[in-house]
């Protein structure tokens, strides 16, 4: 069965991508993380992903709360606007920074702290709201920049160095997005360099909001035998769901699967997100479905990963709310502020 | 039916003038009982006859079955702010009827059901016993309207009581009724009712007595949440995230109105987006996300929600992005009285957020100040790039006031110093996010999706430099510091100036803002005409203090500062900014029942301590 | 391997007087590199020899990778505070080390890399280059491992410059790796490499010389998040509920270890509840919630954290819960510098939350204080029913201090005024949770579970009556704020009370509080030996502040008051109590760097505004 | 099939109950709620529970956030203990409570917009404790305290009293709480009495978190044409899942059932929760199944109601953290103050 993917792996990348721009131009700041966090490989996934589609960076906006996680937006598309903001407030941030300019693309970085302790509500609530962002969570099950405390995703019996165990289960992020009204639910690993690329490329052709729960193991506090969000433990327990690859729309080339082990998913943008269907079946536009999925690889100790749910018909909250296709944040004096004669009848009414 | 067979003869002569067209009316009621429209009725009434009136609500936190007093008051001097005495009641609340009565003044009148037998209780008083059950039933066959029905019975009465133009009442009627004829009809009806007894009964007029005067002419009636909502509509807002709160909530809803009806493209498109938030921290979130991208955002709310906000908008003032928030104030601490008026918001509100923090803090006094500093502040935010708080007070905020109309903005939105690609590539893309090059502590900013390959920056709460990269560097953080500060110091004279409200050369000031001034202006009157002690009257309208407030307490040797909360919160953020010297003149004068303030307890409040002072002639 | 083959004969002589046992030794290495345990056996060496020390960190807001310094101070008349200029550099951090020579005074020493060729860089410095990769190798012939114990040489080679005595070093190192014996003998012979190249390389002793003194007999080192972590203990702290955040993460997890080790059943049951909670907001419920049910409780956290505690904080003072609120201080506003020290959060937790409020706040000084405050703080929180803030900064709570060993609390617990079912009885159930019956302000509570019909009362933040009882009556909301302001007013001379550290007079008086104390000891020094200014000193320890405080600054003419903040926090603090009048006579100072405060800036800011104040001798 | 229940419209109530209380020792202050508000059915429902059960009233507390329905405990158990906090954060506030005495029976009250909205990251961190409380939503799908706005458990399309239609997926909080570890979970009615007070007394018998959503209709802005919470909507559309019946352990009553039909749990006291089937084959132990039916249940609009999920094998909160059996609240001086001798140690260790 042929698949194509436009990850670097199956074609070297060009010199300059679609609109001109080398691959420098997509990176950061130096990265200040630890050497070989897993933050660090997905910075380099997001900035494949965006050279090879062609993101234009200044259009770009990159939205995170507070952790290793939440810096890494620093360390990559340093041509793009950036906003680092309070811990676990990131979706609110973004929710008003979305609705002011609906017509960036807007990336929001948490951590599984920042996610699932802290800022849980805002996250289900935007989740409830399809709001159009992509939404990755770098999920190590630990607090990282405070050194190493368990997370909420952290599984149940997993270890901490100083020899703790977690006695609480872990909350599943995929499927609370699920849950809570997502129309784009998937995990991925870090080290997963050809999966989280065809899946960042899909996020970025979807409209409405993508969660992405990456784990992304923390090489100084949770790497060690007992963790569950170890490279070793992850190595050894992903099951991958299918095999997703991507055709960009742009990517004029027609390309033959078999609809029999190959699910084509046409996105907004015309493209094309292919999944080839592993051990089971499963269809992704159904939710209910993708929570079987999760809370049996939940129950096995399994890290399943792939594309959980999709959901290409859902209006998003930009559209929701029947936005004008100007930006808010730049409509004229003359367009904002009505004119005298609407003061006039007001004041009129109340007369 | 037509107001004609109700002939203005027959109404009773005139009172004695001390009570002519000033006085006040109370309405006891029980929450939920659809009082709400007869007590409309009864005030636009009086409005339309020329008397200056004001509306005061006292509800209780809570949906249905508890007492609710409506409070109007007349007042030919034009004098809008509360009344102590009430000089005519309503009583129909079985819960709270007999304490009503005590409370009132000798001589005070009292309409009430019949069945409520109360005229034993004082001899002091004139009753009006009025069998309501027995009244409403022929005109409002249908048993379940009756109980909204019910209440107009009480218009009629006190209108033929007070002399009140019955096709004005009619017109109050048929505007509050606008969209309902037929209810219009009905309730119409039972006015009438109430009329034509009282006119039977009791063909003695009230003491109180009303008489058309020109006294409102050009005149609106608004609440103080509507008009910051109209405020923020015509400052151009499109972003609003907010979550429901008592006494905010009405500001936000009044937004929505407004803007889904004047704010679409011819298309039907929203030139806006409005969010009902999780909570206030997702609110504030969202403000500030919005004002980061460049959009003019708010959002209101009132106590907790502050304090949810709190580190939010340490962020909004450290990373320095414009926002609005609107403070209606409710008394705390914490869920307080949700129903009750305070300003003791003020100083937590003024350094909001853990660190070395200053606000910039709009006061708007009137109706027509809620509607001002509404737009003002969204130019304040994008002029500073910083929060700015709007502070109103259940009392302005959800009250009934008469104002002149609100004035149209002549000024062009202001927004603030931001760089466009075509400033970049002017600037050789040489700028940097927080460098003070005006010298005025406001750097220059660009917005997400400004195409120029250095327009972008990342904005943290973090510690950053001039450059907006990230900084642990003492020195940094230290010129950051110092420049948020000069950048706040630098605002003072851009808020809404302090006003000379009236000058003396007394030697005897007062300082007071927000919902205060109404009360302030009757008192300062009060002690003029009873005791001569005439003072001087500074308003503040901002925090931070313009020079002009040193300048006023130097002309005077005392200054009382009124504040209507505990702890004389305006009192010590005017000692800090004026420092020991001049703060020696301040004195504190503090109001926290929850009620509005009135005239009678500041001036008796401050003529005790002015004797205390020196003797009074 | 003993320490006899090294000679002490052979070690240099002493240096001129002035560094002896009294310079700083900063350590410039990356974070995440593991050089802490050098400086540990550093630290702990010169402490072994008596010479009194402090040892600072200061990291970078990152886990790895980052430039680091740790700053030990050997001073051999026992100041304790940060000393502004470094004497001898160990330049490790290839990012950073041409900036950290440039800021030497003239005169320095720098050991260094000898790869970074730093040497050339200033001729007015004494220059020790090590080869540091060429010394590990052959004593450490597992390569990964060489990363860790490569900081062990500059422990050597710093022991032979400076004279330390190496079976103290050894000492000190064993204790380091009590538990892993291997690592100890790795890391003994790295250290003695070092030692043996600098003796034969450097054989001219270096002017920062040590020598054994008297200094630090039966003194402890320790944090004070440590510290305060031991105090919880001892009051008998039974549920937290914490989150993590820097610098405060640590006092939870030391308590949290004390807790397991020492406060098991001998069956093994806890007699303890830690959470940690999904975030501050949940934590301080926790705490709350504990506390209205009996329990002593407790949360730690930092500036962010006391932001998101800010509604729930006013529900403790306003439904009047006892709970202990420890603020680990670092830079804000907002995320700030997280790993750099302030006093900034003073006056928002001082009346933290929207509303009225005021609470009780501790400003430990020292280490033991954070003992002794973690004990009083659950008293006075039980006594008064309210949260009491105890208020650290991250120079107190992560650094290393010398102190006496703490005093086991002597005072039996207060649990404060509970009424047991049996009291009730006595009563006949006639009680009132809010009845001030004492005078005091303080009503008596009952705890849930207490078996008497009576004992129920229903705590809420809304407003409520002496009973307990809803009530939205302005009359019942007055007399509650009125005593909750007495009760805090009750309170000040039953908090630690200022200490007055030194007295003179002068006419001229500091006022400090917390980790200021350090710097101001010994300014205060410079100042009298230096220039013959002879300032009192009043170290204040608690707000709201004691009578002696007022009588303190009566006492002087001008009294400079110290904050670690930008807008003097304490200053407006002391100003709003003292009234204009004592008030006038204060003068701020303020440090905001981040850095913990030195006596060298402290004395010169003084002076220079004592100088305009009136020429100094 | 017999089944047995002890609601009052079985066996009428006696006098005073097991432990020689009147009904009125039960009840609170009189209610200032709405007349009709269903959140004054549920009031009975607990009194009735309560009563019947024979619970001491000065060994309950009750908890509440802010909202009607948060006022609503000062409306029963009048002797017990009360705690009104703050909007959304009684998951905190109970934590702390429950932590502090193991030994009391701790209810919490909330609302939709209380749990759903502010309150549901504490919301969902209390249930993945599985803190020992009963957690009580009373479901009107708008606040009803600040009249009338959407809450996040309205219904998608449903219609506010002013016309305005809900445009967000309502979120199901029985379908969060199987998903974050809660014990038992059920939804009811506050217009079902049996079920409602049976689905009680079996919470008062179970250890862990018991979250029961509970449909209370808000006559004053949710009782409409187009509101799928009114009377009208639930009366119609309600579907229970089971019969349920309660036989408390004090009983002492052998009734037959058929284990064909009819499911019987043993609670952690003896007593037993008896379901009987209806319209499917449902395992309350099964919380895949759970989630399914209440997915299933959402698309079809219906209101479904019953026990979805109970696990009487996981330890309780306090379990975990292994407390000792007296509250720690009251653990004397001499419990809680280490001797001198331990500070010695310590001091010892630092020198
Ligand atoms: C309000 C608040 N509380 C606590 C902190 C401290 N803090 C910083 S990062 C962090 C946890 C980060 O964990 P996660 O989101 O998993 O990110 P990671 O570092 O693991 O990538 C915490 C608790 C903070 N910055 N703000
Ligand atoms: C922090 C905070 N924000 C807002 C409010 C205002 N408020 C009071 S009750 C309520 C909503 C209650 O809704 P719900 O929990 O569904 O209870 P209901 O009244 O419908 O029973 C809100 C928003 C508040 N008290 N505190
Ligand atoms: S501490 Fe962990 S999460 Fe943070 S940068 Fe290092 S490896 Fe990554
Ligand atoms: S408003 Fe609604 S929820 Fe509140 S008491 Fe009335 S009916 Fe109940
Ligand atoms: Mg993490
Ligand atoms: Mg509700």
């Amino acid at each position: 069965m042929p698949t194509t993917t436009s990850t670097p792996a199956s074609t070297p990348s060009p010199k300059v991508n679609r609109i001109g721009l080398p691959a420098t131009d997509y990176r950061g700041a130096k990265t200040t993380l630890c050497a070989g966090c897993g933050h660090n490989a997905i910075s380099e996934r997001i900035i494949d992903a965006c050279f090879e589609m062609g993101i234009d960076p200044h259009r770009f906006v990159k939205l995170s709360g507070i952790g290793c996680s939440s810096k890494a937006p620093t360390y990559f598309l340093g041509r793009s606007f950036g906003f680092n903001s309070v811990h676990g407030r990131m979706p609110s941030i973004a929710t008003g920074a979305v609705l002011a300019n609906r017509t960036l693309q807007a990336l929001g970085v948490s951590g599984d702290g920042d996610t699932a302790s802290i800022g849980l509500g805002q996250f289900i609530h935007l989740m409830r709201r399809n709001l159009p962002l992509i939404y990755i969570i770098e999920d190590n099950g630990v607090y990282g920049l405070t050194k190493g405390q368990f997370s909420a995703t952290a599984d149940l019996g997993a270890k901490q160095k100083s020899g703790v165990i977690n006695e609480l289960p872990a909350l599943d992020t995929c499927a609370l997005a699920v849950l809570s009204g997502a129309t784009f639910v998937a995990r991925s690993f870090s080290g997963d360099k050809k999966q989280l690329t065809a899946i960042l490329k899909a996020a970025l052709a979807h409209r409405g909001t993508v969660m992405i729960d990456v784990i992304s193991p923390c090489v100084t506090f949770n790497d060690h035998e007992g963790s569950t969000k170890s490279y070793k433990y992850v190595l050894e327990h992903e099951e991958a769901l299918q095999e997703v690859s991507f055709v960009p729309a742009f990517d004029d080339i027609a390309v033959d699967y078999d609809p029999g082990t190959t699910l084509d998913v046409t996105m907004h943008d015309g493209s094309h997100l292919r999944l080839r269907k592993l051990a089971q079946d499963f269809d992704p536009s159904n939710g209910q479905q993708a929570l079987d999925v999760l809370t049996a690889a939940h129950q096995s100790g399994e890290v399943l990963t792939g594309v959980f749910y999709l959901d290409t018909t859902k209006p998003d909250f930009v559209q929701q709310l029947g936005l004008v296709g100007e930006p808010l944040a730049h409509l004229p004096e003359a367009v904002v502020r009505p004119p005298r004669a609407v003061l006039d009848e007001v004041m009129a009414s109340l007369l | 039916m037509s107001t004609s067979t109700l002939d203005r003869d027959l109404a009773p002569a005139p009172a004695p003038a001390s009570l002519l067209n000033d006085f006040s009316i109370q309405v006891a009621t029980v929450n939920g009982s659809g009082s709400q429209s007869s007590n409309l009725v009864l005030l636009h009434t009086l409005f339309q006859m020329g008397i200056p009136i004001s509306g005061k609500n006292l509800f209780p936190s809570n949906i249905a079955g508890l007492p609710t007093w409506y409070t109007i008051r007349a007042s030919r001097r034009g004098y809008i702010g509360r009344k102590k005495e009430i000089d005519f009641l309503i009583a129909l609340n079985p819960d709270t009827c007999r304490d009503d009565v005590q409370g009132l003044e000798a001589g005070a009148s009292v309409i009430y059901d019949e069945p409520l037998k109360l005229s034993a209780l004082r001899s002091d008083l004139t009753y009006y016993p009025v069998p309501f059950d027995k009244l409403v039933a022929p005109v409002c066959p249908v048993a379940k309207l009756r109980k909204l029905v019910r209440n107009m019975i009480y218009v009629g009465v006190a209108a033929h009581l007070t002399c009140m133009e019955m096709p004005e009442v009619e017109r109050a009627l048929r505007r509050q009724f606008k969209t309902k004829p037929k209810a219009a009809d009905l309730n119409w009806a039972a006015i009438q009712a109430g009329y034509s007894f009282a006119r039977e009964q009791f063909p003695q007029p009230d003491r109180c007595q009303l008489q058309r005067m020109d006294g409102t002419r050009g005149q609106i009636v608004i609440e103080g949440n509507a008009a910051g909502a109209l405020g923020c509509l015509f400052a151009g807002v499109t972003v609003v995230g907010w979550y429901p709160i008592t006494p905010s909530s009405s500001l936000c809803e009044y937004l929505i109105e407004y803007l889904k009806r004047y704010r679409r493209t011819p298309g039907g498109e929203a030139t806006f987006a409005c969010v009902q938030a999780e909570d206030e921290l997702a609110a504030c979130g969202m403000v500030l996300g919005a004002g980061w991208m460049g959009a003019r955002a708010v959002t209101s709310t009132s106590g907790p929600g502050i304090s949810l906000m709190s580190e939010f908008v340490g962020l909004g003032y450290y990373a320095e992005i414009p926002a609005v928030i609107f403070d209606i104030q409710r008394v705390g601490p914490s869920t307080g009285l949700p129903t009750r008026t305070a300003q003791g918001d003020l100083s937590f509100v003024a350094t909001l957020s853990h660190g070395d923090t200053r606000h910039l803090v709009l006061l708007p006094g009137t109706v027509q100040e809620c509607f001002d500093c509404g737009v003002a502040a969204f130019d304040l935010a994008e002029r500073f790039q910083t929060p700015v708080f709007v502070l109103s007070d259940l009392d302005l905020g959800m009250n009934h006031w008469m104002s002149p109309p609100f004035t149209y903005p002549e000024k062009p939105m202001d927004r603030g110093k931001v760089l466009t690609a075509e400033d970049l590539r002017r600037l050789k893309g040489d700028w940097g996010r927080y460098r003070d090059v005006d010298g005025d502590g406001i750097g220059y900013r660009t917005l997400p999706g400004t195409d120029h390959p250095a327009a972008a920056f990342f904005t943290r709460g973090s510690g950053h430099n001039a450059d907006a990269k990230y900084s642990e560097k003492g020195a940094d953080y230290i010129a950051n510091m110092d420049r948020l500060r000069r950048k706040w110091e630098g605002a003072r004279e851009h808020l809404p100036a302090p006003l000379l409200e009236h000058d003396s050369s007394s030697g005897v000031g007062v300082i007071a803002y927000g919902s205060t001034h109404h009360g302030m202006v009757e008192a300062l009157d009060q002690m003029r005409e009873e005791t001569d002690l005439d003072c001087a009257y500074l308003r503040v309208r901002a925090w931070p203090f313009a020079r002009s407030v040193a300048e006023f307490v130097r002309r005077c040797q005392r200054v009382y500062v009124v504040d209507q909360n505990r702890d004389g919160q305006m009192y010590h953020l005017l000692l800090a900014d004026l420092g020991p010297e001049l703060g020696a003149r301040l004195r504190s004068v503090r109001q926290y029942s929850g009620l509005p303030v009135d005239a009678r307890s500041l001036s008796d409040a401050i003529r005790a301590q002015e004797a205390a002072a020196r003797p009074l002639k």
